[in-house]
């Protein structure tokens, strides 16, 4: 990447200079090149589409991942109004990788929480380029507490690539943290919805993925494993990211065909990046119809049919006959 | 809606489950692991402190070096001999097999090396068993099984594991040894077992009944940071790895030494994370000793 | 039984309360412990930068040094000037007065001391007010009247008024500025007071209402390890002491030199403990915004 | 103190040694002196009750203090069989200061939660002399809500100076987890006996002391703060702490007229120190008739009773007329 553009986005950034080039030309010159500024911008328009609709996965791993791509306060920012942060887990420290809330949304009092990274270097070494420590989730756990007493909807803004995996994260028991908050944002008796914004790394992104609806950006992945991770593992060879991040099936489409996340939020032609206003009326537009759906839900069956989506998640064959055949 | 069409036949599937008289499993105790992964000679030498360790001596050991306590793998077979009351263990959920539900390359071959390698067809078997006396409902998971990591199968079945004890009011008793974690090759839907089964053992836990969670090395990632760590009592055998991120993800991410211990059953235990290391030869009496403490009924003398 | 005796009349006084029409206390802005305590000179040195300000100046800025952002320690009236809707505030629980339940050597004078100084009848007032247009329980500590400890008088003060929010499904918001924390003088009845007033605020936790807690300079002890650590919203004011043990005791305990900024408000922000550090002029706006994002039948546009 | 004895039980132990000394005599020399060991006798009984059922509430404290004094795990193995310790509050460390773990009392399992001193140097410093920091209490509160769960009986066996005043306790939030273990101990749906053994130190035995039954030993002391600091603070002077401990009202006998205790359970003459066997059989038998008397109790009742016994503590005057006059 340079200048914030993709190798594969290059045939496309030179057609657009020339078009601005003809353009220049016709207003300096006075000269009429409509016809020919016509031809090359159907030509862009064309190359625009059959690039950005058809990325591999490892193409989109990457624009969820350029720098420029809204984080969670951009979002909030855009979407909501009155942003109150509240700080700390109540236990040991408060965690700058993790940020959340009150907010109202055109209105309604919210719960906003969310992974930061940072916009700067300096930044992302507050924030820890927004790898959460255990006390970031148990910041998050207290804020989605604090909202179910209320009975105020959470929104969960999702992008990071995991919980930080240091010394320090351990001995305060990562593990521990990501589990209880799976288990206890999966009861909390209020409405919730996810929305997955650019990376959705594992367990890191499953503690404050627990919800009623589940959004995800169209260039957004969400996977178990990072695809650098994977092909490490996998192959012993990092540089196979690209066929990894192809065979985790981790794009928004993947996992809507999963039933891992219920609808895609529209990006901007090229993604977020391109144009953070455009990017955020799409979350908008879209956290307002899942709000919209499940705000009249009763908190009973909300919490059942919550539970329900996740029970049914997983895929085997049943072989009761062959599997007790084989042991006799 | 591949995944929605395998699962529609789940709810029925699980009713029908206790109508069908569960098959009763024996213990095999010949199938031990270390004897299979190690060389054909009569003595096992510690991985720990280099003792030789002659191998039959090793089944009354409790497959525990006598010399520096080091702590042998073992299979289900084996823990089942150690744990469970002679001839109690019925297995269920035996008609689950894994699926490749991603098309991902090569693991099907991987599964089938791990069934040819463990005799087992997953990675965790689960059912219902006597401990000291006391019923429970258990579940084992086997790290020479693809690394204990957790698929659809392994998810599903310690997800039963809890509704069948809720069902029948029965403590939950489960031995992690998830080393691997979730199982990349099923992708999100290996993630999202961490979601189901931290679930089932809320429900479980909503209706007031005992969950024993014994971690066994190692216990890292999505078991970790799942069920493995939601025991209201969190039991280790002594230097278990235990955590979650694994100790070279840690040490390539932050380019600092480990210290000493680190992630060791010790060092959980330290750290406020687990509630007691408990060395293998005594751990059927602690665990028959919390059930049994737990059992309804215990009326005051006073 | 003198303590129980005493006691018998409670609930059917309480229960009389507000059959009595409250009294409207009037806020009265002159009178500043700042302006009593410091020499009758027209300025005031800022005890932090040293800057000299022109009292008169002070009350526009809310008693901050401009300068330096320094929040002098204002009493309870400047406090209601500064929070409250103009008359609105309408003062309950007055007919509590502080006996000497221990026979404390000296407490009686103590506390005549203290009313002098402060023209209060004790370290804590409490009733109803109006926020930015917010119905709500109040309650506001002077650090002036005993350090603002906690005696039987403060901890039943406190305690109702989170009963009467009860009662009315209102919002409490309290002031702590409890230095002493609990009030020697009144021996372990002093320190129940903090059992009581914790258990008065779950009570109203468990009725689904506000509490908004703002930590003043300072709040330690036996204040800060009940009641005033307890609220839904733990705001603070900038500088402010916040901590269990107070720094001398620390120092002293330990023989270690205190970190920079040891138990601020800063340091408690940093170490999770508090939600926001807000300035004294922005105090009533995040007050009053969060009391309305409470307040019931806020209805979603969606 | 001299070899474990007080300096008001001196003219005691030399009659004792008289007395022993004659029987020696007696026995060696085979003479009869038993009239003259008889009236020694008498006087020793005489000056034993003088000495012990007057102490002043100072030298009570030192009793308090005693360094042979049973710590919670010699009552826990004196009173309990088969106890499991249990460890670890799940966020940030164990504390060796605190103790808890399941036991049974005569065959009915309880969990029971106490602070532990140290009975040598080296386990003092090990386990802070018994001043715990915010992860003891978060463990305690993690074991009462464990017993909770199975209606288990908890019972606190209380010995603390304190909780610790350290800067790591600070930076951990010492003041939050005594808070929040007060506020969550009081709502516990499960009975709970509390038992002063010896300290009762301000907040850091509070956390732990909200009891159906709050029982106390006979020499044991409770207060709002310790009697050094006291003096320091009031008087600037420590060496006033036998002053600030009579002002203080903390013995048993205070805090039983002032309803803080239910009960004072007696010592072995002498204090509990000189017959561990003995003064366990007594807290046995009190703790037996506490658990009878509130088992039967139905849990909302419990619990409501439990939270009316300490909204009933506290003392002042009613002068509704006066005040208000006061303030036209
Ligand atoms: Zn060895
Ligand atoms: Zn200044």
């Amino acid at each position: 990447m340079r200048n914030g553009l993709f190798e594969w986005e290059k045939p496309l950034y030179e057609l657009e200079l020339r078009i601005e080039e003809l353009q220049k030309f016709t207003a300096d010159k006075d000269m009429d090149l409509s016809r020919e500024i016509a031809t090359l911008e159907k030509k862009a328009e064309y190359l625009r589409r059959e690039i950005y609709q058809n990325l591999t996965a490892w193409q989109q791993v990457l624009l969820a991942r350029h720098p420029k791509r809204p984080t969670t306060l951009d979002y909030v920012e855009l979407i909501f109004d009155d942003f109150l942060e509240l700080h700390g887990d109540r236990y040991y420290r408060d965690d700058p990788a993790i940020v959340g809330g009150l907010a109202t949304f055109e209105g309604l009092p919210v719960t906003v929480i969310g992974p930061q990274k940072g916009r700067d270097t300096k930044e992302n070494i507050r924030r820890n380029f927004g790898l959460p420590h255990p006390e970031g989730y148990r910041k998050a756990l207290r804020l989605m507490k604090q909202a179910e007493k209320f009975q105020r909807p959470i929104v969960c803004l999702i992008d990071v690539v995991g919980a930080y995996p240091g010394i320090e994260a351990e001995e305060r028991g990562q593990g521990v943290a990501i589990a209880q908050s799976i288990r206890h944002m999966s009861f909390l008796r209020t409405p919730i919805v996810c929305i997955i914004t650019g990376e959705g790394g594992s367990g890191g992104a499953l503690a404050i993925g627990i919800g009623d609806r589940i959004l995800m950006l169209e260039h957004a992945w969400y996977s178990v494993i990072s695809p650098e991770m994977c092909a490490q593992i996998l192959w012993k060879d990092s540089s196979k990211a690209p066929e990894a991040a192809e065979a985790l099936k981790l794009t928004a489409k993947d996992l809507l065909s999963m039933n891992a996340i219920d609808e895609i939020v529209p990006e901007p032609l090229g993604g977020a990046h391109k144009n953070h206003q455009e990017a955020a009326a799409n979350v908008k537009a879209a956290l307002r119809q899942a709000l919209a759906s499940i705000l009249p839900i009763p908190l009973d069956i909300l919490v059942e049919e919550r539970l329900e989506r996740f029970r049914q998640l997983g895929q085997w064959q049943e072989k009761a006959v062959a599997a007790s055949e084989a042991r006799k | 809606m591949q995944v929605n069409g395998c699962l529609e036949g789940v709810d029925s599937m699980f009713k029908d489950l206790f109508r069908t008289k569960p098959k009763y499993v024996t213990v095999r105790p010949q199938a031990v692991s270390i004897k299979q992964d190690s060389s054909a000679g009569l003595w096992e030498k510690c991985p720990n402190c280099e003792n030789l360790i002659y191998k039959k001596g090793l089944e009354q050991s409790f497959y525990v070096c006598e010399k520096c306590d080091f702590h042998f793998r073992i299979d289900v077979w084996e823990r089942l001999r150690q744990i469970v009351d002679e001839g109690t263990f019925e297995e269920l959920h035996t008609d689950l097999v894994s699926d490749n539900p991603l098309g991902f390359p090569g693991y099907p071959e991987k599964l089938a090396q791990a069934r040819e390698k463990t005799g087992l067809d997953e990675g965790l078997i689960a059912g219902r068993a006597v401990i000291q006396g006391n019923p429970c409902m258990l579940a084992i998971a086997d790290f020479d099984f693809m690394a204990g990591s957790m698929g659809s199968v392994v998810g599903e079945r310690v997800t039963r594991t809890f509704e069948v004890a809720m069902e029948q009011e029965l403590a939950a008793v489960v031995f992690s040894a998830g080393g691997g974690g979730a199982r990349m090759q099923e992708g999100v839907l290996s993630l999202m077992q961490m979601a189901k089964t931290s679930q089932a053992v809320e429900r479980h836990h909503q209706e007031g009944l005992l969950y024993l969670s014994v971690l066994t090395n190692p216990t890292l990632g999505g078991v970790y940071a799942s069920f493995a760590s939601l025991g209201d009592f969190l039991l280790a055998e002594p230097g278990a790895l235990i955590g979650f991120a694994g100790p070279r993800i840690v040490e390539e991410a932050t380019r600092q030494k480990l210290p000493n211990g680190f992630q060791s059953a010790e060092f959980a235990l330290e750290h406020g994370m687990i509630d007691k290391i408990v060395h293998r030869k005594d751990l059927r009496q602690v665990i028959g000793r919390i059930l049994h403490m737990h059992r309804k009924g215990l009326v005051p003398s006073a």
